[in-house]
């Protein structure tokens, strides 16, 4: 690998985000044309099932990634498989979009009168929920994941307990979401 | 001299010995630097006057009311080797005998403390320079990709209950009771009260003062007092008048309103 | 490259911690045997000047860093020094804990002749020491970390270069005394 191309490696390596080409460029302090050569030369040598290690072109540039197929070894060695007890703002949340089926930010916003980013990131961080799509207002939808049904021991989405206890009418998901929006605006309101 | 260890990069000093705040500004540095210093006749040891560091330290540490083991400890050790130094300067040759110390002896003790300082301060170098030429070794730190930060798929078993999902859409669903604010703000006055209380006292007596009537009371029951007062007023019930400023109201049950 | 380098690779890049031998043996289900051939087999193909990525071995494991040809362009990219430099007392403090593998407040202030706290809790907030319970007489011992190890590029606390290296000669030793003994007659004779 050529001097230009190693230190791509070295810069993509120390960078927890993906770095773009301008800024690969500036710090070389040389030209586009040099610098994807020099990327090119990278993603040669870092390609799969040759050092463990492998260039990605992400949104916003490049990074560095284990090799897919190292993922089970890289796994036993760091991943701490927790299940950490969830807080209400998680459960809320998570439970709005199960009993829903799929529902977006500013409606679980709605819901549950508050701001609810943040439970919603970590939920998509610990594979609970996924984005699945836009409403017809644009805004991004989200579902329950696979992973979801399995940590709470659901065969389906039709497993979930029933909500006769609360809400003996509520069984369809337009109407329970209909309930839920009414509930959140008074409480909103009060 | 100086107790403080003037650190350039460290933030504030907190607590303990560095607030002590002695400056005798003869002398800030380590400790075979001193022992030059003083041997060199460049500090006189025998000028500085160690029992007021030590009255100083004393009086600190009660201001403070409480004690510092560790600090304390660091004060001790380091007033006991000036202390140890400065008698030793101050005893002639001759009578060193009544210490069981040649001087000699002192020396040799004085050097040994010396010497030890001095490994560590190239030691201390060695360190500078090992951490320069690793400077150019740098370590990722970036967090675990996110598919290695949350159990695989085929390894997951049930970890929670869906109960708490019922529970918590029912929590959803349901709008809360009102908002019991009692807590914040204890009414232990009620208007109500004060009104059956004037009504009792326009029945009974027929005319009185407001001061008869807010007797012993404090001043929320006083206020809400008059409260009632002029809301008896306004039904017709009473009619009160005041001959002066600030002068004592008389109140008079209102007979035609009855 | 061949699959149980390539697993090493992946995993040290994923590591934020140096990884000893028996762990990566584990994490791979093989003898240290294979292990240590596989570490040689990085170490050999990430020799520096060859990637931008070179293997170490230290704080009793290994990890990868970036070639140290690669540090100006790394820099420019990343706009700050890897680790800030110390200051004199921080050093001094350094040395005494790593040299006495554990130590205590008033011990370090009894050898610098100085009080230490400053330096000492600079040194606990970068993570270069830490708390180890207490000596005989209560007072908090210290010790040097791991990351001590891993900045300093040490394999471990015994690779530092023996305290004897920096006895004073005899010559400086004979001037010292020599002083002390003069000033000790010059006091006399006062």
């Amino acid at each position: 690998m050529n001097p230009l191309a190693r230190q791509v490696v070295a810069m993509l390596f120390n960078s927890s985000q993906p770095v773009a080409e301008a800024e690969l460029s500036e710090a070389l302090g040389c030209g586009e044309t040099e610098v994807s050569q020099a990327v090119e030369e990278v993603e040669q040598a870092l390609v799969e099932g040759q050092l463990g290690i492998v260039l990605r072109r992400v949104a916003g540039g490049y990074a560095l990634a284990s090799d897919p197929e190292t993922e089970p070894a890289v796994r036993r060695l760091l991943a701490k498989p927790r299940t950490p007890p969830l807080s209400q703002a998680q459960a809320e949340c998570l439970a709005i979009a199960a009993y829903l089926r799929r529902v977006s930010r500013p409606e679980i916003a709605r819901i549950r009168g508050v701001n609810s980013e943040s439970p919603m990131a970590t939920l998509e961080e610990r594979g609970l929920i996924e984005e699945c799509g836009r409403s017809r207002f644009g805004a991004i939808q989200y579902r329950t994941t696979p992973l979801f049904q399995k940590l709470f021991g659901l065969e389906s989405l039709d497993s979930l307990p029933e909500l006769s206890e609360f809400e003996p009418d509520a069984e369809e998901q337009q109407e329970l979401r209909e309930k839920l929006l009414r509930a959140g605006e008074q409480r909103v309101a009060q | 001299m100086s107790l403080v260890d003037h650190e350039q990069h460290s933030p504030e000093p907190t607590d303990g010995m560095t607030a002590l705040g002695i400056s005798l500004d003869v002398f800030e540095g380590p400790f075979d630097l001193l022992v030059t210093l003083i041997l060199n006749e460049d500090i006189d040891l025998l000028e500085v006057h160690l029992a007021e560091i030590v009255l100083t330290y004393v009086e600190r540490l009660e201001a403070r009311g409480e004690l510092d083991l560790e600090a304390a400890t660091e004060f001790l050790v380091l007033i006991a080797a000036l202390l140890e130094l400065k008698s030793r300067l101050m005893l002639p040759g001759e009578e060193m005998d009544g210490l069981d110390l040649e001087p000699q002896e002192a020396v040799e003790e004085l050097l040994a403390r010396m010497l030890d300082y001095r490994r560590y301060r190239s030691a201390a170098e060695a360190l500078h320079e090992l951490l320069a030429a690793e400077q150019g070794y740098r370590f990722r730190s970036a967090p675990l990709p996110p598919e290695l930060r949350r159990v695989a798929l085929d390894a997951a078993g049930k970890a929670y209950e869906p109960s708490l999902l019922a529970d918590a859409i029912g929590g959803l669903l349901r709008t809360p009771p009102k908002v019991d604010t009692s807590h914040l703000n204890r009414v232990t006055v009620s208007l109500e009260r004060r009104l059956a209380h004037v009504r009792e006292l326009l029945t009974t007596r027929r005319s009185f003062s407001f001061d008869e009537a807010v007797a012993g009371a404090d001043r929320m029951t006083q206020a809400v007092t008059l409260f009632a007062l002029l809301e008896l007023y306004k039904g017709g019930e009473l009619t009160w008048k005041q001959s002066e400023p600030f002068g004592p109201i008389q109140i008079q049950a209102q007979e035609a309103a009855r």
